[in-house]
């Protein structure tokens, strides 16, 4: 294993540091005193590499990224995993704004909470299917216009599971609520249902990688029933116009 | 049409005009006496038309070799003095007198013309970073702000003398005789109106850049908008003051060399830029080419740029207009006609023409007569 | 006298090894032997000739020109009676010929069976295989007046006799062998089709049937009897049960027969220098991927042509055919393909569409098309060949195979490709 | 000039208008012109074009004027013959007798029957006396074009 | 189901005496106007379902097809004009957004028809661009204000590592943002291959990059817009450079979407969604709500191509523009394209389409001025779009300080477009917007090519005749050269706001 310490470093530096020990062979590699540095990981195609953050990555953490695990030690700030296409993004903290905007693929997991607009256009494609798990909770705008993927959201340490306006626009993939389904404004475009046994199936892998990463109960979570929330239709917006 | 009509179309509106240009220049920087330039720009009468003329002289004032020394002209009572007051709180007034003149009947509108050699006060005040820059500034500023003056010539040990009228009445009127220097340039104007106005005749000049321009640049408007980009005011109308611009901007502040001066203001076609097979050169060709794109200089043009230590002949890049060139012993002349030449030099070594874009460049001997000569290369 | 290239026969083999031949070799001597007395013509014509379609002018299928341009010396009249393998030499009834290389483009003999009251000299008795045997039966249709024949085999030959004959107004007794006409080529659904054609114009058609005595009068034929006893009052009989190859000059010289001389892929005989083409070479069948006799013009065609090739030096492989039929009765065309009958089910599917006035048929053999009969509406059917030809799979279009419009459209799209841009379109 | 030697098909861009079949039959009739000739239903051709259409796919399809063309074998007649000067494969009606062999062994299926005279075969001649095939020059989408002996695309230009 | 109260845009005039009955416009027709009449068996045409694209007309062997406006009118009413009082029975009938196609198609005054160029006489000679070059390279992306000869050393890598940031266009023309989606992707193709020829740059809009396109990849802006479809460090890596899409001219402020049923196996292909599937873009970009967030987009696109390719930031033209540019380039862009209010669209809301956003002519002079003012012209170049017509227009704009234009409907034009504005139907006749197999085929791509390379030379020619008329021989020398500009007919503010005199003043 590799160390860099970032103390001071600016991001593009920091990136071409990483990206040369990838490209010689490192398998993983440790980054200590992250502050701010952007864009750690952009466009990474490195399909075995993992990263280990200590600090607090910048803004747009694993953008465009196509197949590396990034684990940070610390909270995240904005755009965490946007426009992501494959790999894996594990927070153990929590995350600002935007988290997953336009994912495509790949998997972030979140211990703690999300902050506005996370999920954000959301969409699969073929075997690509963006999964966000999150341990807590997530603020207003939660899978707004989602076209795809799923969203686990966990609530785990209390608060409101989700603001208001969650799946606004939503025509596509599932956001799965753990707990009764909150007093909040809910976009139209969406219906919420219990769970089937398969659902519980399709989400069973992904809340045990959670339980694992952040050393939580995979019981404690079950003891709780789910709920998922569902676009009612794939074409939201195809009767308001006049042809 | 009133003075001042004139001269305010002379000050507003940009005047196409032909010309008649020649320069001489010794490499070894030995004075001679301006009579030869005189008779060399009269020779070629026929391509002006009365409506403008002037010299340009280098080494003129060895007195004063370390002064700058700015020639004023002043149109309007009173602005004397307003651009005194200006001038005295910046720089230390070495000297100062009026051009001494001669009187020629048929010369009118004559301003009152006067000489200052100064020194500068307070150098590097207003964050300018040289003391060219400050000279710049200080004549954008009389030639934008005070409207009854105007500053024609700013260098250091050279002068310019500039009037309407033909070439021989303007020497005649200015002594040009009387004064030696080692680079002489002149100008012979051919305007397509009447103007009145002394300030609008060449050689146009700014620091001891001086140049004399015959053709026409369409590209003016957007080689215009670039230098009020670089902080050059454009209060002349003149392709040529344009000119002389580019070559403070590119050869003293980005201080290109010649040659790759005139890769910029007459660029080579991409076809012959293609053509190159000196790939580093052909690089920087392009280069140039593409971060000075607004700086070319398109259209039909033949120009003698001097400063203290260089003199340049230029065509354009297609050669749209005559230039000529010939040297003998240490002389070097550049003209519009032959003839010019012939009438000073009969037997030159060797006579030439310049290749469209391909500059004369003829680079001074440095000579512990007349101080330091800058390069600017 | 002696020759490069020596040829047997002088129809469409023999002429397309002429072709073959001069697409090599500019120069080489070529000399043709032809047991008959006429420059060219073709064959197949002798029904359109015999119902007066054509005129005897228009019988060839080559002009004078061919064999001048391509310097053929053509020897007419001359039986061949032997070869000398050894020497490189033909013996013919009019002197021996030495060749390098060796045709035999021989064709076919009327076969010609044993029936009580036959014999050579009785009038009014007629094959119909050959240009001078229809130019007699046409005279004599004409100057006996002849209004009823009675022909003797149901198949293509005596069918094409029936369609010259009718446009004589003759009524016309037709006797098959076999339980239906074209028995060869068609399946019983299509040859009752062709019964009902042929009986709306006034023939009389005999199945399972032959003819047991040939009466004569005046060494004239007055009457025939047949098996069923059925006996016909006529002044013509057209014995028409098929052909064999003429390969009587062969025996004995060592080149191998079976019921036609074997050939290679190359179009050659057991013997290196010695090719046989057409209707007297047995080559490849594609369907059956046996060797068997196609006496048919396109096969000869073919054969005639690459044998050329070879001789000349060249490389021409034969892929093999498959019987094929084109043939148009009473204004009813049929053509058909490969295996059109077939009694084991289990192997074979069958798609058939009939509507009254048309008739399809494919039969499929593991997803290939093996046999296919057209009647009524032949156009297009080629592309049927192509798909028999080439081996296509029809799975995935096997619906589409009946219906009206199967065009190429509706084939996979690699071959439909082929076929039309492919360099190689030839198919 | 470069004489055509087929017509290529880029079945992806016919547009299924059909007007192939209109020119190829106004090109071959005596009348010439479109409007007269269909009005007066003087049509004295048929189009030697096969078009074929199923869902958004369709076609035209003419003589391929195959190099080793299996008509030519088949034509009991010498009716079928290629042209020495351009190597197309022709069409002599006057020897035709309507045996139906070239039907039987075209594989595009291009050798049609003629309505007119019903014991002749026709078929795409390439417009023979004209420098471009009517079909060809009027398609609105070069969906069918000529190639040369060497395959080579031949355009007015 | 009442009758609808709406009348046809069009009439359809068939001269029975020149129709043969080929039935080649019903075949055709995709909006099934043309029908063939069994009881009469003529052929007769349902007006109400004609679109004017003329596609049959065109087609018609006989010239019997003639299309009109329909000539009903409504009584003459300066306000109440006949397009509002059925604009209203439209909605009155559907209640929904009325949807329109193009660019926007209001007379308000076009600027282009009010400039005049010059050219030298006497004092300058004109040039012949016959005999003479003529320049019109151009290079887009960011340049440095000074070359310094000491900073640079006479090394050459400084220089690469600028010009290599550079996108370098034979003609200063560029294919603006269609994506296939939009557009059919034989459509792209052409647009592609004739961009690929010609020595230009096309622009993919957001739809992906399409296998079948890879080998124009080189020539290729790809797009980043808010759906971010087919967005991915593959698609950043392949393009020549990367359009970060915010705003377009004609539904500035507007997201976009394309309705499912159009999402076919090929276009879920290159935007990387399911079959089906809306293809949703919001209106803005959901990690981009302030200045700092564009740049935040940027750099992240320039990391994931470490820093080798030109990125750009497409704006519509709006009132703040000049500011707003500015801001652009401080935000690192290497080029900014501006969209007039006249840019076309796929489908946008009428009411959207004709009132918002300003023309391209007054946003390339006020933005080129405010960048010069601020000293930061030099590092950045601006691409204007929105309705080029003639190669004149395309001068103006440069001559206003544009680097370069995007043609997006000229190009279509090109391709067949006869504007009839309904893209947004999918049923496009020429085989341009739509997607259905049946007319797609109907733009062949090899021809289409030709035709749009055509179109360039065409112009291209054009643009060297006007330059060399105005004694100049490098596109350089015009950009911005507003000298050679002059208003006519424009009010004083006008012809400030434009840095242009007017007609009849000299130098």
């Amino acid at each position: 294993m590799v160390e860099i310490d970032a103390g001071g470093m600016y991001y593009r530096l920091l990136n071409e540091k990483i990206k040369a020990l990838a490209r010689s062979g490192c398998k993983e590699i440790t980054v200590r005193n992250v502050c701010g540095q952007r864009y750690i990981g952009a466009g990474f195609d490195f399909k075995d590499l993992r990263i280990n953050l200590y600090g607090t990555p910048g803004n747009d953490l694993g953008v465009f990224i196509n197949g590396t695990e990034i684990l940070v030690n610390g909270n995240v700030q904005d755009g965490t995993g946007n426009t992501m296409n494959s790999g894996r993004i594990v927070v153990y903290g929590d995350a600002g704004d935007i988290t997953g905007h336009s994912m495509r693929g790949g998997e972030i997991f979140i211990k703690g909470n999300v902050g506005y607009r996370t999920g954000i256009h959301m969409k699969e494609y073929k075997d690509m299917r963006p999964v966000m798990v999150i341990g807590g909770t997530a603020g207003e705008f939660l899978g707004e216009y989602m076209a795809g993927g799923m969203i686990i959201i966990l609530g785990l340490n209390g608060g409101n599971l989700i603001g208001n306006y969650a799946g606004t626009g939503m025509h596509g993939g599932t956001i799965y609520i753990r707990g009764k389904t909150p007093d909040v404004i809910f976009g139209k475009e969406i219906k919420i249902f219990d769970l089937e046994e398969k659902d519980y199936k399709t989400i069973m892998p992904y809340l045990e990688r959670f339980a694992n990463y952040f050393d939580c109960s995979l019981e404690k979570i079950y003891e709780t029933k789910f709920r998922k929330i569902v676009p009612v239709t794939h074409r939201p917006y195809g009767k308001i116009y006049s042809y | 049409m009133e003075y001042e009509q004139l001269k305010l179309i002379e000050k507003s509106v940009k005047i196409p005009s032909g010309c008649g240009v020649a320069g001489i220049v010794n490499k070894n920087a030995n004075r001679f006496s301006g009579e030869m330039i005189v008779s060399s720009i009269c020779m070629m009468k026929d391509r002006g038309n009365g409506l403008g003329a002037g010299y340009a002289g280098y080494g003129i004032y060895p007195e004063f070799s370390d002064k700058w020394c700015l020639h004023v002209m002043y149109d309007k009572t009173g602005e004397k003095e307003k651009v005194e007051e200006f001038l005295e709180a910046r720089f230390n007034i070495v000297e100062q007198e009026p051009i001494p003149v001669r009187k020629v009947k048929s010369l009118s509108f004559i301003p009152v013309l006067h000489r200052y050699f100064l020194d500068i006060k307070n150098k590097f005040s207003d964050n300018l970073t040289s003391e060219e820059d400050f000279i710049l500034e200080t004549v954008m500023k009389i030639n934008r702000n005070f409207d009854g003056a105007c500053v024609f010539s700013s260098g250091k040990n050279m002068g310019i003398f500039k009037g309407v009228g033909h070439p021989d009445e303007i020497a005649e009127f200015y002594n040009i005789h009387n004064y030696k220097g080692y680079t002489w340039i002149a100008h012979n104007r051919f305007p397509t109106n009447t103007v009145g106005w002394w300030g609008g005749a060449h050689p146009f000049g700014i620091l001891d850049w001086a140049c004399v321009h015959n053709g026409e640049i369409s590209s003016y408007g957007i080689n215009r908008r670039y230098l009020e980009n670089a902080g050059y005011y454009c209060t002349f109308y003149t392709d040529t003051e344009v000119i002389t611009y580019l070559f403070d901007l590119l050869c003293r502040r980005h201080k290109l060399n010649f040659e790759m001066c005139s890769y910029v203001l007459a660029s080579p076609f991409w076809e012959e830029i293609e053509r190159e097979t000196d790939v580093k050169k052909k690089k920087l060709m392009k280069f140039l080419r593409i971060i000075y794109a607004s700086a070319m200089l398109n259209g039909p043009f033949a120009i003698i740029v001097a400063n203290s230590s260089v003199l340049i002949g230029m065509n354009d890049r297609l050669k749209l207009r005559p230039l000529v060139a010939a040297s003998k012993d240490d002389f070097v002349f550049v003209a519009s006609e032959e003839s010019a030449i012939r009438k000073i030099c009969p037997h030159p070594e060797r006579v030439w023409m310049p290749e469209a874009g391909k500059p004369i460049i003829v680079h001074l001997q440095e000579n512990k007569n007349y101080g330091e000569i800058k390069k600017y290369k | 006298m002696e020759t490069k290239y020596l040829i047997i026969g002088n129809s469409i083999a023999g002429v397309s090894c002429i072709e073959g031949i001069r697409s090599i070799d500019n120069v080489g001597k070529i000399v043709v032997v032809s047991k008959e007395d006429i420059q060219n013509y073709s064959r197949p014509l002798i029904s359109y000739y015999l119902a007066g379609k054509i005129s005897e002018n228009s019988m060839a299928f080559r002009s004078a020109e061919f064999y001048k341009e391509n310097s053929i010396e053509l020897i007419l009249n001359v039986t061949a009676l032997s070869i000398d393998t050894k020497n490189n030499t033909l013996i013919t009834n009019t002197g021996n010929i030495r060749f390098e290389k060796l045709l035999i483009a021989s064709g076919g003999s009327p076969i010609v069976p044993n029936i009580q009251g036959y014999s050579k000299d009785i009038q009014g008795i007629f094959t119909f295989t050959s240009f001078s045997e229809a130019k007699k039966l046409k005279k004599y249709v004409e100057e006996e007046k002849i209004d009823n024949a009675v022909i003797l085999g149901g198949g293509l030959i005596g069918l094409k006799c029936a369609e010259g004959l009718l446009e004589h107004n003759i009524k016309i007794h037709m006797v098959e062998l076999s339980d239906r006409l074209l028995s060869s080529t068609l399946d019983k659904d299509a040859s009752n089709f062709i019964e009902t054609v042929l009986m709306e114009k006034g023939c009389v058609v005999y199945k399972n049937d032959t003819i047991e005595n040939i009466y004569s009068e005046n060494n004239k034929i007055s009457k025939v009897k047949l098996k069923s006893g059925k006996e016909i009052e006529t002044k013509l009989l057209v014995i028409a049960v098929g052909v064999k190859p003429e390969t009587s000059f062969v025996k004995d010289t060592g080149i191998q027969c079976n019921r036609g001389i074997l050939v290679d892929q190359f179009m050659k005989t057991n013997i290196s220098n010695i090719f046989a083409a057409g209707d007297v070479a047995e080559g490849k069948n594609l369907i059956t991927e046996k060797s068997s006799l196609i006496a048919i013009w396109p096969v000869a065609a073919r054969q005639g042509k690459i044998a050329g090739i070879n001789m000349a030096g060249g490389s021409a492989v034969y892929e093999g055919m498959f019987p094929m039929n084109a043939v148009e009765i009473a204004g009813v065309p049929v053509i058909s393909f490969g295996i059109t009958a077939v009694d084991n089910l289990e192997n074979y599917e069958i798609l058939k569409k009939s509507d009254g006035k048309t008739y399809k048929k494919i039969v499929l053999h593991n997803n290939k098309i093996v046999g296919s009969i057209f009647l009524g509406k032949i156009e297009r059917s080629g592309i049927y060949a192509g798909l028999i030809k080439n081996q296509i799979n029809v799975a995935e279009f096997k619906s589409f195979l009946l219906e009206e419009d199967f065009g190429l459209l509706i084939l996979p799209e690699k071959y439909r490709k082929h076929i039309v841009v492919g360099d190689g379109i030839e198919v | 000039m470069v004489k055509p030697k087929r017509i290529i098909i880029k079945e992806e861009y016919c547009i299924g208008c059909r007007l192939c079949e209109i020119y190829c039959v106004t090109k071959h009739s005596c009348a010439k012109e479109i409007i007269k000739m269909y009005k007066e239903k003087k049509i004295a051709s048929e189009s030697g074009i096969c078009f074929e259409e199923k869902g958004s796919i369709s076609f035209a399809i003419q003589c391929r004027h195959c190099d080793d063309a299996p008509c030519l074998e088949a034509c009991i007649t010498g009716a079928m013959f290629r042209d020495k000067d351009t190597g197309r494969v022709l069409h002599n009606k006057e020897k035709c007798v309507g045996c139906w062999m070239c039907v039987m062994v075209c594989p595009v299926g291009v050798v049609k029957i003629s309505q007119s005279e019903k014991r002749v075969a026709s078929k795409c001649d390439l417009c023979i006396d004209r420098e471009f095939p009517a079909c060809v020059e009027n398609c609105p989408n070069e969906a069918i074009y000529v190639v040369d002996y060497e395959g080579k695309k031949i355009t007015k230009e | 189901m009442a009758k609808s109260k709406n009348i046809s845009d069009f009439v359809i005039e068939r001269d029975q005496n020149r129709c043969i009955k080929c039935h080649a416009c019903v075949r055709v027709c995709a909006n099934d106007v043309h029908f063939k009449d069994d009881a009469t068996s003529e052929v007769a045409s349902d007006d109400s379902k004609c679109v004017g694209c003329h596609f049959c007309e065109d087609l018609c062997p006989t010239g019997a097809l003639v299309i009109r406006k329909n000539p009903s009118e409504t009584r003459e009413n300066a306000h109440w004009k006949k397009e509002y009082i059925y604009r209203i029975v439209r909605q009155a009938e559907t209640g929904g957004i009325v949807l329109t196609g193009m660019g926007c198609d209001r007379p308000y005054k076009n600027y282009f028809d009010h400039i005049l160029l010059n050219a030298a006489q006497v004092t300058n000679p004109s040039i012949d661009p016959l005999r003479e070059p003529m320049e019109l390279k151009t290079f887009i992306g960011r340049k440095i204000d000074a070359v310094n000869l000491d900073d640079l050393n006479w090394k050459t890598t400084s220089i690469d590592e600028i010009m290599s940031g550079l996108l370098e266009l034979e003609v200063p023309i560029m294919f603006s943002a269609m994506s296939f989606g939009s557009i059919s992707l034989n459509a792209c193709k052409a647009i592609a291959e004739a961009a690929k020829l010609c020595g230009t740059y096309w622009n993919t809009g957001e739809g992906g990059l399409h296998q079948s396109l890879y080998p124009y990849a080189d020539r290729a802006i790809v797009q980043i817009a808010s759906g971010r479809f087919g967005v991915s460090s593959e698609y950043l890596s392949r393009a020549a450079a990367v359009e970060i899409k915010i705003g377009q001219g004609a539904k500035p402020g507007i997201g976009g979407h394309l309705p499912g049923e159009k999402v076919s196996q090929e276009i879920s292909l290159t935007r990387m969604i399911p079959q089906g599937s809306d293809a949703i873009s919001p209106a803005p970009h959901h990690d981009i709500y302030s200045i700092e967030d564009l740049r935040q987009l940027i750099f992240a696109i320039k990391e994931t191509v470490d820093y080798k390719k030109p990125v750009g930031v497409k704006i519509a033209a709006v009132h703040n523009v000049a500011p707003i540019a500015s801001g652009i380039v401080r935000a690192g862009a290497d080029f900014i394209t501006i969209d007039g209010v006249r840019g076309g669209t796929g489908a946008a809301p009428v009411v959207i389409r004709d009132n918002v956003g300003i023309p391209i002519e007054i946003a390339i002079a006020v933005v080129d001025q405010r960048l010069r003012d601020e000293g930061i012209r030099n590092q950045i170049s601006i691409v204007a779009a929105g309705g080029f017509r003639t190669s004149s227009d395309i001068i103006k704009a440069i001559t206003l300080g544009a680097d370069a234009v995007y043609i997006g409907t000229s190009a279509l034009i090109a391709l067949g477009c006869h504007v009839c504005q309904k893209c947004y139907t999918g049923k496009c006749n020429w085989g341009i917007a739509t997607q259905d197999p049946y007319l797609t085929r109907r733009l062949n791509p090899e021809i289409g090519t030709k035709r749009l390379c055509n179109l360039l030379r065409a112009w291209s020619l054009e643009m060297k005749e006007m330059l060399g008329g105005m004694g100049i021989n490098a596109i350089e020398s015009l950009r911005g050269n507003r000298e050679q500009l002059r208003g006519i007919d424009l009010s004083e503010i006008e012809l400030k706001i434009l840095g242009i005199k007017h007609a009849g003043e000299s130098w």
